[in-house]
């Protein structure tokens, strides 16, 4: 188990900057640009650790508890996530409610921080996030009900085990496909992407998750950007191993495959962020709200 | 049967009584009238059981009380509230007479249908008891003034006297005694709060009386 | 053991009394407090060997038609009376400076009356097993409720919080007047029937009428309608002790109701989980819409007693189709819930009295920075939050869990009756997810940012005997959620008594994985404090001298802070076809516009949309008919007296 | 030893009528109501009396003296306190009318003699008139007025309905006919049944105007509004017991006869009507002590309701009777003191009364809180008993609708009695204050009634089994 842990930390840890990378590199690329290098998160990470650090005087302690939570809970959430064909290292019943609360806790912690700058912006930003993640909760938890159909366990790492390949080739196909396309969604939502947010606008007033995090500087904002990243690998993760149930038994072939498929979503998310615009606000609780009777037709489907 | 025929005919005015005063506005009239009423009833115990000790000491009582006493009282109410008119009655007198008679003859149909003890089927003494009580309901709900319905207490009181006439030998004269005494008083105390009434409202129409409700 | 349960009963119940005879001077206060925590500790003795060993029971003769003095202590009394021995004990501890007597002469000693009277009611209607006795348990509890919401009865909202309150529990004990009247004549004694003694068969009516009933008490959405003023209302203490407490004998009532019956009608429990989630939903919906602060906490009471019935739901669910496992989690998790909202509501309410001693207002907008002036009321306020949002690692995680899984576990048994059981889960999310944007907002809004008032500017931290009953509250929300199996035998217990059939030992396997809950718990605790640590040590030096940077605007004002109304702005107009929320003020227009006022408020949805209109109609109504029969006129009364001689001789036929 | 009974009052009263003083006068009250009451108590404590045909003690009239001595006696000590108030208007018409009240209600209690009954349920009415019009203003006349003439009417009415059944008796060869009770009792199945029917519903609706059963109540408001609280209290608690009582007999006779169940059904009807009525009128009442005069209606209702489901709900109905007097004291008494010091029974000038007048405003909430049936208090018991009688017959449908009502009752008293107990303390105008003399009366009371509610005294339980025993039918 030690291993095992041992494992998914080091794959999250040293992977989880490289999917930014790969997104930006994509993007530039459909802008006929060259773009920053891949790595460019890695040295981004390395000079903000270096940085000093600079404070609102209306801060308190709660500021830097955003951070240092929203690093802390992806590290945790992985180790209930099967990393492709490596199994998650810890595996109980019901860790699945868990692992999506984990996710709460770091954005009670995000959106709290950003309200103790009393900045009007980081305000706005804080509600945005948690009016959308609290649209995208049920549609995950219709995902893991359809995934818990029929499985006769309730741990992420049976629901997405060797099974899930025959159920592609069963009738459950077609919920399974829905639900991947809402876990798409999802992972959009949950970690500001285009079209429901533009890390990368210059305009605050249209963002989410990046004007929450306004404030932060130096090794904190690190903190912000690396929590970010991981977040992104543990949900793609999820979302990787749905599409690409494959499992070789070979730790090597397995990370290989996993690395392959995370790579491949960032493109996919590279391409998406290039070819939609950003939608309107208003337009994103409906999005949400479609997706999650999108994923509950799925259910429909399973129990039929 | 002399005594029989004697007490029908008795009846058939305390009848008559009734509906002179439903028809009658005259209020000095209708307190005479039940005077009269009085007196006739205070005959009747004779004519109906005849000439016994019981009989004799319940129909003076009788005499004494409604014939002379009680209207005796009222006359002097009347005379100090200064009013002889029963005006605007809720209903008519036309309507009132009427529904007497109508309710005369459901008395009479009523005591056909009802058992009566073997002596009692040749008698009148049920329905006219019954029309008589019915009469007082009627008068005292058709009319305004508080001295009107006082005649209509009486007039109820004479109807339960002539039912009280069937039973005379089984009641115990005691309790006879009571419910006349009983009577006096109450026709005493409503006596006196008429005249209240005159005092605090300076009329006797129960049409100010209206000031308690919801 | 009895005895010392009785005494420390007694102590509690009487502890106002003494204190009457001081009008002023704090002695009457103090012997107050010491009365409770004395008459406390007298009943946890008798409460913990209940969790080792099995039950007391007490049996004496009552000179009342069919009384009889059964009290009884079973594990699943002991879990609503744990909670509500700790709730007590720290609201009189807290009520020491937060309702002087100094300061308030005119209801001190009232206050603190009917507290250790209310108190008392509750241990004796949770140990009572006859009908009679609960039944005047209950409404001493519900009286001296009464008296406690309207503690300030100078206040015209406070009194009009209280008759509804008194109307609402008056209501449901009338209903359960019939429910144990109807139950007497089932069970042929007044007395509480066996565990699983009685056929279901026909009971529907009871079902109602205890729905009804206790119900009403909990605050199940359509019948919340008093909870909302009134715990607005009480001072807070005994706000917390009505929410965190009182609320749940509703709960206990249904539950203990429940296990009467041998066999439960698959209705009861769907209707309870449909319930259940309305009231979460919409709930914790209303409770976003809230400016003021309490009435905020007590839509929270309504979303968590949501809760608590989708897991009473899906335990009658479990009982009705035979899924013992189902019976577990849900159970479990309802009576666990039942626990952890007593003491994390308490705690909040604790917390949101001490901000409001100190800026002196319930509203929201008028707080702001209070963590730099009060950091440790605002860290256990922050603690309450977490747990009240069911996040890790606090004790409100643990019982969502167990109901959460009691959701999924419908879905093991291909085809079950129960599938659309699951729909708990996303109901759950949702709620969760509500849950924490409103905490979020109000955590954010009143410790966090620039002071919006001068009140709120110059706030100063409250005494220590105030922080130490929120301290222990939020200990022991800390140590169910990293201590959870130390439950573990209390709930399999409650179940057992519930069911009526011994813990079997698969039952146990169901709750075994809280260990490695727990130990996440931990590690995620160790993390954070590690991890910030270093992240302090590392920022000590850093200059704390510059302003919020403000996006290019160089004068921001501390009323340019998001507020309450415009954080929940957004999701308020999700939930708007429920809430039906009511906006003042015009929009803003033109390159050099007007001064504009903005105000939102939002009215209740059943009580002042629907039943209070109804009632004034009704009442209107009833008023003409009364005016139209009581008119006078003697003669009209006469003609009553007639009517009634006809109907009846009519009704005899002679 | 029950001639003497009847007699005490009366004697005081003669003794009123000459005593000169104000203070003679008041200990008369006093001595008489306290001799009544100890003599009660002698009489109760015997296990059994010997009675005459006109004069008896059964199990019935045990309860119902109980209570009205009981009353009666608070309502004395009170009075004492009351009319040193109103030193002005004197004592001289209010003592001697009080005694002979209680004189007559005795007689009611003890009578075995339907015409003796009769007579003394006349004499009560007679005697409570001049109580009613004690404040000598334009609505006490009017009060008295419709008091006098609807109740005597009524039992003009109870009285046709005693001959109606003497007349049975004659047509159904009984010989020789006699009123008396018991000689009713053993040839009630030779009764005529058209007559002996007819004669029931008379009574009913005779002495139901009495006791106040909807509709035929009308007068009770306008009397128990402008009468003063201690009439009020007797007229509600001990009047209305008597009322009951006669009523009662006319159940036992239809019992003995065998129609039990057609004279419950029409003690059901009124009882569930007289709750609507109540019910409807109580809802945003403005008047504290019209109020009051609804809840007797009401409570005549439960108790009809109580004694027509029969069996258990019998012996709750009775019980409810003792708890209804005690409660109906207290309450009374306690407006009294609030009308007296707020100089109104309205309730836009009668707020705050717990911050103005501690006692009795406290006294007044505590009374409401017991008559609507709150545990811990003694009607909360009776109701209850009443309840499971109720439903353990399985009539469903009138325990349901018995607990609407009692909600729309609650709704209704609630709203009134909150407003005027509730809120900041106001400046009266009047001197009075909460005296010993005037508050220990309904604070006794209130105890009394709570003590019923904790912990009913065996004695108690047993006299009220027996009277039960007496309403069902033997045979």
């Amino acid at each position: 188990m030690l291993g095992r842990i041992v494992l998914h930390l080091l794959v999250l840890l040293i992977l989880s900057p490289l999917l930014p990378g790969v997104i930006a590199k994509t993007k530039a690329l459909f802008a006929g640009r060259i773009g920053a290098p891949l790595l460019q998160p890695y040295y981004d990470l390395a000079r903000l650790m270096r940085k000093e650090f600079i404070f609102s005087r209306t801060t308190t302690w709660v500021f830097l508890a955003g951070p240092v939570v929203g690093l802390v809970v992806p590290l945790l959430a992985a180790q209930l996530m099967p990393f492709g064909g490596l199994g998650a290292s810890l595996s109980f019943r019901g860790d699945l409610v868990l692992f999506v609360y984990l996710f709460g806790l770091a954005r009670f912690f995000t959106a709290a921080s950003a309200l103790d700058t009393g900045s009007s912006f980081e305000g706005m930003g804080a509600v945005r996030e948690v009016t959308f993640s609290c649209l995208a909760e049920p549609t995950l938890l219709f995902a893991l009900l359809v995934l818990a159909c029929g499985a006769d366990s309730l741990t992420l790492n049976d629901l997405l085990g060797p099974a899930l390949a025959g159920r592609w080739h069963s009738g459950q196909a077609a919920s399974l496909a829905l639900i991947a396309v809402c876990l798409f969604v999802v992972v959009l939502v949950e970690n500001s992407r285009i079209p429901f947010d533009d890390p990368n606008t210059h305009l605050e007033l249209t963002m989410i998750h990046e004007v929450m995090v306004l404030d932060h500087s130096g090794p904190a904002f690190g903190l912000v950007l690396y929590g970010a990243a991981m977040k992104l690998l543990v949900l793609g993760a999820l979302l990787v191993r749905l599409v690409l149930p494959l499992q070789t038994g070979h730790v090597l072939l397995d990370l290989l495959l996993l690395v392959a498929g995370l790579v491949g979503l960032a493109v996919l998310i590279g391409v998406v962020e290039s070819t939609m615009a950003r939608l309107r606000l208003p337009r994103v609780p409906q999005v949400l709200v479609g997706t999650t009777l999108l994923s509950a037709f799925a259910l429909v489907l399973v129990l039929r | 049967m002399s005594e029989s025929l004697l007490a029908n005919l008795l009846l058939l005015s305390v009848i008559l009584i009734n509906f002179f005063c439903l028809g009658s506005a005259r209020l000095v009239a209708c307190i005479r009238a039940i005077a009269v009423q009085g007196v006739v009833l205070a005959l009747l115990p004779v004519a109906v059981h005849g000439l016994c000790a019981h009989s004799l000491v319940l129909g003076l009582g009788t005499l004494c009380f409604k014939g002379v006493l009680i209207p005796g009282l009222l006359l002097r109410a009347i005379r100090e509230v200064r009013i002889r008119r029963e005006m605007e009655p809720f209903v008519g007198f036309a309507t009132t007479l009427f529904l007497g008679t109508l309710i005369a003859a459901c008395a009479f149909l009523c005591a056909d249908w009802l058992p009566l003890a073997a002596a009692h089927h040749e008698g009148l003494l049920v329905p006219v008891a019954l029309t008589t009580i019915f009469s007082g309901f009627l008068l005292l709900m058709t009319r305004r003034k508080a001295l009107t319905q006082v005649l209509g207490y009486l007039m109820l009181e004479n109807g339960i006297f002539i039912f009280a006439v069937l039973l005379s030998e089984a009641l115990p004269l005691m309790v006879e005694a009571g419910m006349l005494l009983d009577l006096l008083v109450g026709i005493f105390i409503m006596g006196i709060v008429i005249n209240q009434i005159r005092r605090e409202f300076s009329t006797i129409s129960t049409e100010q009386l209206t000031a308690l409700k919801e | 053991m009895v005895g010392l349960l009785v005494f420390g009963l007694v102590l509690i119940a009487t502890s106002g009394v003494p204190g009457l005879a001081w009008r002023r001077g704090d002695s009457g206060e103090r012997l107050f407090c010491g009365q409770v925590l004395a008459g406390v500790l007298g009943c946890l003795v008798p409460l913990a060997a209940t969790a080792v060993s099995g039950g007391l029971r007490l049996e004496l003769p009552w000179a009342v038609p069919a009384g009889w003095l059964v009290l009884e202590l079973d594990a699943l009394s002991a879990t609503f009376i744990a909670p509500l021995l700790l709730v007590v004990a720290c609201g009189a501890l807290y009520g020491l400076r937060y309702w002087p007597q100094a300061e308030h002469a005119a209801n001190g000693r009232k206050l603190r009356l009917f507290y250790g009277l209310i108190s008392g009611a509750m241990l004796v209607l949770l140990l009572a097993r006859n009908a009679l006795l609960f039944l005047t348990a209950w409404e001493i509890m519900a009286l001296s409720g009464y008296f406690l919401i309207t503690t300030e009865d100078d206040k015209s909202d406070v009194r009009q919080a209280g008759f509804i309150y008194l109307i609402a529990t008056h209501i449901g004990t009338l209903s359960l007047f019939g429910l144990f009247a109807l139950l007497g004549q089932h069970c042929g004694s007044s007395d509480f029937p066996l565990t699983a003694s009685l056929p279901a068969a026909g009971s529907g009516l009871l079902f109602g009428l205890a729905l009804l009933g206790f119900g009403m008490k909990a605050g199940l959405m359509p019948l919340h309608i008093w909870l909302p003023g009134a715990h607005a209302a009480a001072p807070s203490h005994a706000s917390a002790l009505l929410s965190g407490v009182m609320i749940k004998t509703g709960i206990y009532g249904l539950v203990r109701f429940t296990s009467f019956f041998a066999h439960i009608p698959a209705w009861w429990g769907w209707t309870l989980l449909a319930l259940g989630a309305v009231s979460g939903v919409l709930g914790v919906a209303l409770a976003i819409a809230q400016h003021d602060i309490k009435r905020l906490l007590a839509y929270h009471s309504v979303e968590n007693i949501g809760i608590i019935a989708m897991g009473l739901g899906l335990a009658l669910l479990g009982r009705s189709a035979g899924q013992p496992a189902l019976v577990v989690l849900g159970l479990s998790g309802c009576l666990l819930h039942v626990a952890n909202h007593g003491l994390f509501k308490s705690l909040l309410f604790l917390s949101a009295g001490s901000v409001i001693h100190s800026v002196g207002s319930r509203d929201i907008d008028h707080g702001g920075g209070l963590l730099k002036r009060q950091r440790w009321t605002g860290l256990f306020f922050l603690g309450g939050a977490i747990a009240i949002s069911g996040l890790p690692p606090f004790n409100g995680f643990i019982s969502e869990w167990l109901i959460y899984l009691g959701g999924f576990g419908v879905l093991e048994t291909p085809s079950s009756p129960l599938a659309f059981a699951m729909l708990s889960v996303p109901a759950l999310a949702l709620i969760g997810g509500l849950a924490l944007a409103c905490f979020v907002k109000v955590f954010g809004v009143v410790f966090l940012g620039e002071p919006r008032t001068d009140a709120a500017a110059r706030a100063h931290e409250s005494p220590p005997s105030m922080l130490w009953p929120m301290a222990l509250l939020l200990l022991a929300c800390g140590w169910i959620g990293l201590f959870p199996l130390s439950l573990r035998a209390l709930l399999e217990r409650a179940v057992s008594d519930w069911t009526g059939a011994p813990a079997v030992a698969t039952l146990s396997a169901d709750l075994a994985p809280l260990g490695l809950v727990a130990a996440i718990g931990w590690v995620l605790v160790v993390g954070v404090l590690l991890l910030g640590a270093w992240l302090h040590r590392k920022s000590a030096t850093a200059p704390r001298e510059v302003g919020t940077w403000g996006c290019g605007y160089l004068f921001p004002a501390p009323r340019m802070q998001y507020t309450a109304s415009s954080f929940g702005d957004s999701l308020v107009r999700l939930f708007q076809f429920a809430l039906r929320c009511e906006r003042h003020g015009d929009r803003v227009e033109g390159l050099f516009p007007d001064k504009q006022e903005f105000s939102s408020h939002t009215p209740d949805l059943v009580l002042d949309r629907g039943l209070h209109p109804l009632f004034s109609a009704i009442a209107a109504f009833l008023g003409r008919l009364r005016r139209r029969l009581q008119n006078g006129i003697v003669a009209c009364y006469l003609f009553y007296v007639v009517l009634t001689l006809t109907g009846l001789l009519v009704l005899v036929r002679l | 030893m029950l001639i003497p009974l009847i007699l005490l009052p009366l004697v005081a009263a003669l003794l009123a009528v000459v005593a000169p003083w104000h203070q003679a006068r008041s200990l008369l009250l006093v001595v008489g109501s306290a001799g009544h009451l100890l003599m009660t108590g002698v009489l109760l404590a015997q296990p059994a009396v010997v009675g005459t045909p006109w004069l008896g003690l059964d199990a019935l009239s045990r309860l119902v003296l109980l209570v009205t001595s009981l009353l009666f006696f608070g309502c004395a000590f009170y009075a004492v306190g009351y009319l040193e108030y109103h030193r002005v208007r004197g004592n001289r018409v209010m003592v001697p009318c009080l005694l002979v009240f209680l004189s007559a209600m005795t007689l009611a209690v003890l009578a075995r003699h339907f015409g003796l009954l009769w007579l003394a349920v006349e004499t009560t009415t007679l005697a409570s008139a001049p109580l009613i019009y004690y404040n000598r203003n334009r609505l006490s006349i009017e009060a008295t007025w419709k008091y006098l003439l609807l109740c005597s009417i009524g039992i003009a009415l109870a009285l046709l309905g005693i001959f109606f059944i003497g007349y049975g008796a004659l047509v159904g060869g009984v010989h020789p006919v006699d009123l008396q009770l018991d000689a009713l009792l053993a040839a009630a199945p030779d009764l005529s049944r058209p007559w002996l029917h007819a004669g029931f519903v008379f009574i009913l609706v005779g002495f139901g105007t009495k006791m106040g059963l909807a509709p035929l109540h009308c007068w009770k408001p306008d009397a128990y509004g402008e009468a003063p609280g201690l009439v009020g209290a007797l007229l509600a608690g001990g009047l209305t017991s008597v009322a009951f009582l006669a009523i009662l007999r006319a159940l036992q006779l239809m019992n003995a006869a065998g129609d039990g169940p057609l004279a419950r059904q029409a003690l059901l009807i009124m009882g569930l009507l007289s709750m609507t009525v109540a019910a409807i009128s109580m809802v945003r009442q403005p008047d504290i002590k019209r109020l009051l005069a609804y809840s007797s209606v009401e409570h005549m209702g439960i108790l009809a309701i109580g004694v027509g489901m029969g069996k258990l709900a019998t012996f709750g109905a009775l019980l409810h009777l003792v708890n209804n007097a005690l409660t109906k004291g207290g309450l009374f008494l306690s407006v009294a003191n609030l009308q007296r010091g707020y100089a109104s029974k309205k309730l836009w000038e009668v707020r705050g009364a717990i911050a103005t007048l501690p006692v009795s405003g406290t006294l007044f909430l505590a009374g409401f809180l017991a008559i609507t049936g709150s545990p811990p208090f003694g009607p909360f018991m009776s109701l209850f008993t009443i309840l499971r009688g109720v439903f353990g017959q399985g009539a469903t449908a009138v325990g349901l609708g018995m607990l609407v009502l009692l909600a729309v009752v609650f709704v209704g008293m609630g709203a009134t009695v909150l407003t005027a107990t509730q809120g900041p303390a106001v400046q009266l105008d009047t001197p009075y204050q909460d005296k010993l003399l005037v508050v220990l009366p309904p604070l006794g009371f209130v105890l009394l009634v709570l003590v019923l509610g904790l912990w009913l005294p065996e004695p108690l339980v047993s006299l009220i089994r027996e009277a039960s025993a007496l309403l069902e039918v033997t045979s």
